[in-house]
């Protein structure tokens, strides 16, 4: 947003004493963990600041909680650093394509969501054997998807053989070279990360069918800060509704031809 | 500690996914290592100018560096280090599930930065030969490749093996990045796994990671120690 | 290199001299075709010498040369700043763990004569114990991957409430295993020395803790400066280690560049002459400065001190070498 | 020279390297101002003798008492025992990261605590009088053999000590330098300082010692004044040594 | 002993180390059956000029010929050259991973390719005449220094060369030993072996030497017969030489 100096420095807003709010409001400082490596989401790049939708929600918390936005120290946080970020106080807050799933809420509470996106696949252009999950049924073809992430163990329901079909690499570049240079046949994983890679190889990839999952990303807080939980709820609505939700997404990842639709229900559960 | 016997078979798995890529590099490093060590103390010197360029250039790059050159460099020359699909081998890496270009490159990879290693070890020992034993051969009259083959070489081999064994060590270590770098389901990767994906307790699994390569590691260099010092008293 | 080929050759006659030089014309023959076909024509063909690859490295007028070389200046700084505080560190806990060790075996050895019997008993079991204790640890923390002591550091610190910026996981990763290579270079330089000079300290009626201090510890950082200096060198090509654990250095800004700009063989290019041509650096440093330690050393008849054993200088350039 | 008074006393002494027997039940008296030399063949345990004097060998049975005390077994009295006993070694062993100067002055300073500019007075005197005293500034490693072993003797002499160990001082030396050496040793001989020689130079101990102790195997063979032992050896080895020695 | 025919022939031979001229217009004749000693200071180019005989140092000028023929200066011939020209070492140089055996008959064998049986043979004859036949099997590390360097001769005469070079052949030897080497090589200088020697050993030279050279600062400044030389050296400098070797 342009007019982020507004109603910026410490006390510039009132929280509930001893909340995390005020605590945040007051040290004028926050860290907050996302990707640096996912195009339309969160992507570090020339500029050497993160850049991307979860980039732009975050800064919306931010400005919200009225620190000023060159105040927030961007922390790397691949897929399977995040819970451990969050429960060890490395940082704040996480928003990192984070889907919101029982599990992680075992160790980790969730605001949001603030998007709904889905599992999809990405193939070579010219393959059109495969369709959609279910053209992994017959053992031949290799997917591949990022340790520790959802997507992973969706798919692997979805096979014939784990150890030979399914590859984990560490990050969803390597997937996405090795499809290119037909080490593996599909890359699968949330339909908006596919879109960036789409969006940047046109030539080289397409989608495979519609989203089979449903992922509701969220932004990932302490398991116990109910009130910072609800804070955050209470921002994204304001956002869904002033228009500054869509307008973070046009300016990022939307540029990738994906569709926002309505803004999600948040969940507080 | 339950994860240590409840998932015992991700540990073993790991050591022998470890074991045999570290057993793969060895035998790959120790065949180029000799063959740049022959062209560092050959009497031609554009020979021995690229022996040096080789030791020179990996030796000073971090092995991270040369992992992600063999990653995206190969594919970007159009290879999939393809040549790498030995009959015989291509059986082993997929039976491990790792028939994939990445465990080809990481191997690449760990081949040609311990080489450089090597051929210094090899080197070191022909240095460590006294040059009056070379001295006393020619003045026998024994031609050089007599030098070399009776006297020189029986000797430098002895003075390499410690050496040698070092590099091994450092090798064993090196191929821990392996597991960061693509290659899933070696020992590194295995902690990786087990703790970010799986929610294990970090501290029981880090024990049962750093036993697996401990038990490469220590024995060895305790062999190595043990005959370093038998050398230095026959010496 | 020199007087290594005078061992093992004769000064060439003229006959040596013209094989040789036959020789040297073929095999540079071979080298600039074996180049061409296996490195430049595949290079080639795959457009890997175009100018959108490589203007933003290379070109000062390109758009992103300014933004590229910000962002790797910042990288080798990180790398720099991670490297000199490892190795500072390292020097530190090192000596004082080879002083420890050191010390340790003499007091080991000692029977504490003069003291009550259960007092000298405890001084000794506790000696032995600190002795076992830092032997156990030299052992466990040089068989480690370091890759796996900066990972276990940085996930296991926050494990205990513990939590600093990415630097000092890595900087703490990498001092725990090159502090205890470090610790052996001396210990070995120190038992390396001639066996005379502790025995003179002795001789003179200096304590042990003297005789290190003064005599044994000053020599073995002169004889193994060059190790040192080599150590130094290992230190900097493991702060690229650093990309595991997301701390940004060089490698983890490379990364970030190529997600940008797609040119993977340049950067990386990039990256390794730079690392190269400082770390080259430093091992010409470290062999001018064993050159000047060995010509001081020749210069009359001092008994030949012992080389530092092979294994650990082998170990020490290769291992952590990452 | 000899007051008669004993400074050394060695009784019953015996020796373990492993199973090796290295001294043999050795017995020995060094009067104050005494020059004792010591020689033998190779690996008949000179060597250890001379350094089970000061403890840098221990030994396995027997007393060994210097000035009337037991030697102390470890600790500062140990320090203290070694540094009234000079030591003077074969291969010198000078500390080589230290200049000549500061190689003589270190163990005043740091043993005896002596003030840095008055040990510095006393070194430079001390190696003026062995005849190095434009070496001062200079690294051992710069000095000549014979320079060094001077220097050594320098500083074994700046601690003040009772009596004075060589341990061969001239073995490793050129030819053209070991006169120098000894010559420094006999007039120390002839001021009347104690000392222990092993060494293989005939001629410094036909004049300068007043006692030659033959060993042969770990075992005090002989010891007699020089002369008579030259001229006359009683014992078989002596005879067959000295023949090996003197032949060439 | 000598029969007057030139075997080794320097003719104004120089020899420089980078800017250091080691040998110096050196011209020297050794004739068949002839036993020439050299002797001279550290640093003087003795070892030096031993080792250019069998072009082990390539020389910048001059010419070297032995047995009337111009040395060699590679391959075939130069190794059949340096078989007939014995060297000895001061420090031994046996092959240290094979037997005395194995080091006596390596040569014979391998470049006179000999029969095995009968180059063995040989080789227990002379490691007989050596005195060390019931070594043969040892290895160098177990031997004393003077057993290895009477293996070293015996390895030397195994390739029944024409003349041997020793360059300090007892200076790394403890002092009981010296004898025995020196005989072995006494007893090869009576039976009419041509031999160069560099030693300190003055006994050596004045009894079983033709000629004694002394060289200083890589020139030739004396070529005498040793009683000539030792009586009477006509040079200061190997006056002072003398002087400061023969005092003690
Ligand atoms: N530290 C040691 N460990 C084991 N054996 C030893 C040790 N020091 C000496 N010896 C052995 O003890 C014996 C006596 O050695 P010592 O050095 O006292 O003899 P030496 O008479 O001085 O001989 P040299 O004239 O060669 O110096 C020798 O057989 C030697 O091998
Ligand atoms: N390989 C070499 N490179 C450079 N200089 C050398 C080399 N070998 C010998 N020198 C130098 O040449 C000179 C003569 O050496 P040489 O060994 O012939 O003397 P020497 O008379 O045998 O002395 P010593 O009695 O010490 O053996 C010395 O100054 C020596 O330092
Ligand atoms: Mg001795
Ligand atoms: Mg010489």
């Amino acid at each position: 947003g342009g007019d982020s100096d507004e109603g910026t420095g410490a006390g510039s807003k009132s929280f509930a004493a001893g909340s995390t709010m005020e605590k945040l409001n007051k040290a004028q400082k926050i860290k907050i963990g996302t990707k640096f490596d996912q195009p339309g989401f969160g992507l570090k790049g020339l500029s050497g600041k993160p850049e991307g939708f979860d980039v732009e929600i975050a800064k919306i918390i931010v400005k919200e909680l009225g620190i000023p936005e060159d105040k927030i120290e961007w922390v790397e946080t691949p897929s399977k650093v995040r819970e451990d970020s969050i429960v060890n106080g490395t940082v704040d807050l996480v928003a990192a394509t984070y889907t919101i799933n029982d599990k992680r809420k075992e160790r980790i509470a969730f605001a949001g969501p603030y998007y709904e996106a889905g599992q999809n696949i990405m193939v070579r252009k010219d393959d059109s054997s495969i369709t959609g999950p279910d053209s992994f049924k017959d053992g031949t073809k290799k997917v591949c998807s990022v340790v520790g992430s959802t997507p992973l163990e969706e798919i692997k329901k979805h096979v014939k053989d784990v150890a030979t079909q399914v590859v984990p690499f560490d990050t969803y570049d390597k997937c996405r070279d090795a499809l290119k240079q037909g080490q593996v046949d599909a890359v699968t994983t949330d339909n908006v990360i596919l879109l960036g890679y789409i969006a940047k190889d046109e030539a080289s990839f397409k989608m495979a069918g519609d989203n089979f999952t449903k992922e509701p990303y969220g932004i990932g807080v302490k398991k116990e800060d109910a009130a910072f939980r609800t804070f955050i709820n209470d921002t994204l609505e304001k956002a869904f509704a002033d228009g500054s939700w869509k307008k973070a997404w046009d300016n990022t990842a939307g540029k990738f031809g994906a569709t926002l639709g309505n803004p999600p229900t948040v969940n507080r559960y | 500690m339950n994860v240590l016997i409840d998932r015992f078979d991700v540990f073993a798995g790991g050591f022998w996914l470890t074991f045999q890529i570290c057993l793969l590099a060895a035998i790959g490093a120790l065949i180029l290592g000799a063959v740049v060590a022959v062209l560092r103390i050959s009497p031609v010197p554009p020979l021995r100018a690229v022996g040096t360029a080789y030791v020179t250039v990996f030796r000073n790059m971090p092995l991270t560096v040369v992992m992600f050159f063999a990653a995206f460099g190969l594919p970007a020359l159009g290879s999939n280090a393809d040549f790498l699909r030995i009959p015989l081998l291509d059986q082993v890496f997929s039976r491990l599930g790792a028939d994939l270009p990445y465990f080809r490159f990481a191997l690449i990879a760990l081949v040609l930065y311990t080489a450089a290693f090597v051929c210094e070890a090899l080197r070191s020992g022909v240095n460590a030969v006294p040059p009056g034993q070379a001295e006393a051969a020619r003045s026998l009259g024994l031609t050089f490749g007599q030098n070399l083959r009776h006297v020189v070489l029986p000797q430098s081999w002895k003075a390499s093996v410690v050496p040698l064994g070092s590099v091994i060590i450092a090798m064993i270590k090196n191929s821990a990045l392996v597991g960061f770098f693509g290659v899933a389901g070696d020992l590194s990767q295995s902690a990786d796994q087990l703790t970010s994906a799986e929610g294990y307790a970090f501290i029981p699994v880090a024990i049962g990671i750093s036993i697996g390569y401990l038990i490469m590691t220590v024995p060895l260099g305790a062999l190595l120690d043990r005959l370093e010092k038998r050398q230095a008293v026959a010496r | 290199m020199s007087q290594q080929t005078s061992v093992l050759y004769d000064v060439p006659g003229p006959r040596q001299r013209r094989i040789t030089l036959i020789s040297s014309i073929l095999a540079a023959l071979l080298v600039v075709v074996g180049g061409y076909f296996l490195i430049y024509r595949p290079l080639d063909d795959n457009g890997q010498f175009s100018m959108d690859l490589w203007g933003p490295l290379v070109d000062p007028s390109n758009e992103n040369f300014a933004l590229v070389w910000e962002r790797i200046g910042v990288g080798f700084g990180n790398t720099l700043i991670a490297a000199a505080l490892a190795i500072g560190a390292s020097l530190v806990v090192g000596t004082l763990l080879a002083v420890l060790r050191i010390q340790l075996r003499s007091l080991t050895a000692r029977r504490f004569t003069g003291l009550a019997t259960p007092l000298a008993y405890l001084l000794r079991g506790l000696s032995t114990l600190l002795a076992v204790v830092t032997r156990v640890c030299v052992e466990v923390f040089r068989g480690l991957p370091v890759v796996l002591t900066i990972f276990f550091v940085a996930r296991g610190f926050p494990e205990f409430g513990i939590s600093f910026d990415t630097l000092w996981y890595l900087v703490i990763g990498l001092t725990v295993y090159n502090s205890v290579v470090i610790a052996e270079i001396l210990r070995s330089g120190m038992e390396g020395l001639p066996g005379g000079q502790a025995e003179a300290a002795a001789a003179v009626g200096l304590s042990p803790l003297q005789t290190t201090r003064l005599i044994l510890l000053p020599q073995a950082f002169r004889i193994m400066l060059p190790a040192l200096i080599s150590q130094l060198v290992v230190v900097l090509k493991d702060t690229s280690l650093g990309f595991i654990i997301s701390y940004e250095e060089t490698l983890n800004i490379g990364k970030q560049i190529i997600g940008a700009l797609g040119n993977p063989i340049q950067t990386y290019l990039i990256i390794g002459v730079l690392f190269i041509v400082v770390n080259y650096s430093l091992s010409k440093l470290a062999q001018y400065v064993q050159h000047r330690l060995a010509r001081g050393r020749k210069t009359a008849g001092t008994p030949a001190q012992n080389p530092p054993p092979a294994a650990l200088t082998a170990q020490a350039e290769g291992a952590g070498g990452i | 020279m000899s007051t008669g008074e004993p400074l050394i006393v060695l009784e019953a002494v015996n020796k373990w390297f492993g199973p090796l027997h290295v001294l043999h039940d050795v017995s020995l008296s060094v009067g104050k101002g005494e020059v004792v030399v010591v020689i033998g063949p190779s690996g008949s345990g000179k060597s250890t003798l001379c350094r089970t004097i000061n403890r840098l060998e221990p030994i396995d049975s027997g007393t060994i008492t210097f000035d009337g005390r037991p030697l102390p077994a470890e600790g500062k009295a140990l320090a203290r025992l070694r540094s009234e006993v000079g030591m003077v070694f074969q291969s010198f062993n000078l500390f080589a990261h230290k200049t000549i100067l500061e190689n003589v002055t270190l163990g005043p300073v740091k043993v005896r605590k002596e003030k840095p500019a008055a040990a510095r007075e006393r070194a430079l005197a001390l190696l003026d009088r062995v005849g190095i005293a434009n070496q001062a500034e200079k690294y051992p490693a710069q000095l000549s053999g014979g320079q060094q072993q001077r220097a050594a003797i320098a500083r074994a002499l700046a601690m003040q000590p009772k009596a004075l160990l060589f341990d061969e001082p001239t073995s490793a030396l050129d030819p053209e330098m070991v006169g120098e050496v000894l010559d420094v040793m006999t007039s120390l001989a002839r001021e009347g300082m104690t000392m222990v020689v092993v060494t293989h130079e005939m001629g410094f101990a036909r004049h300068a010692a007043n006692r030659v102790i033959f060993m042969a195997d770990g075992q005090l063979v002989e010891d007699a004044p020089p002369a008579e032992f030259f001229a006359n050896p009683r014992s078989e080895r002596a005879r067959d040594f000295l023949s090996k020695i003197l032949t060439h």
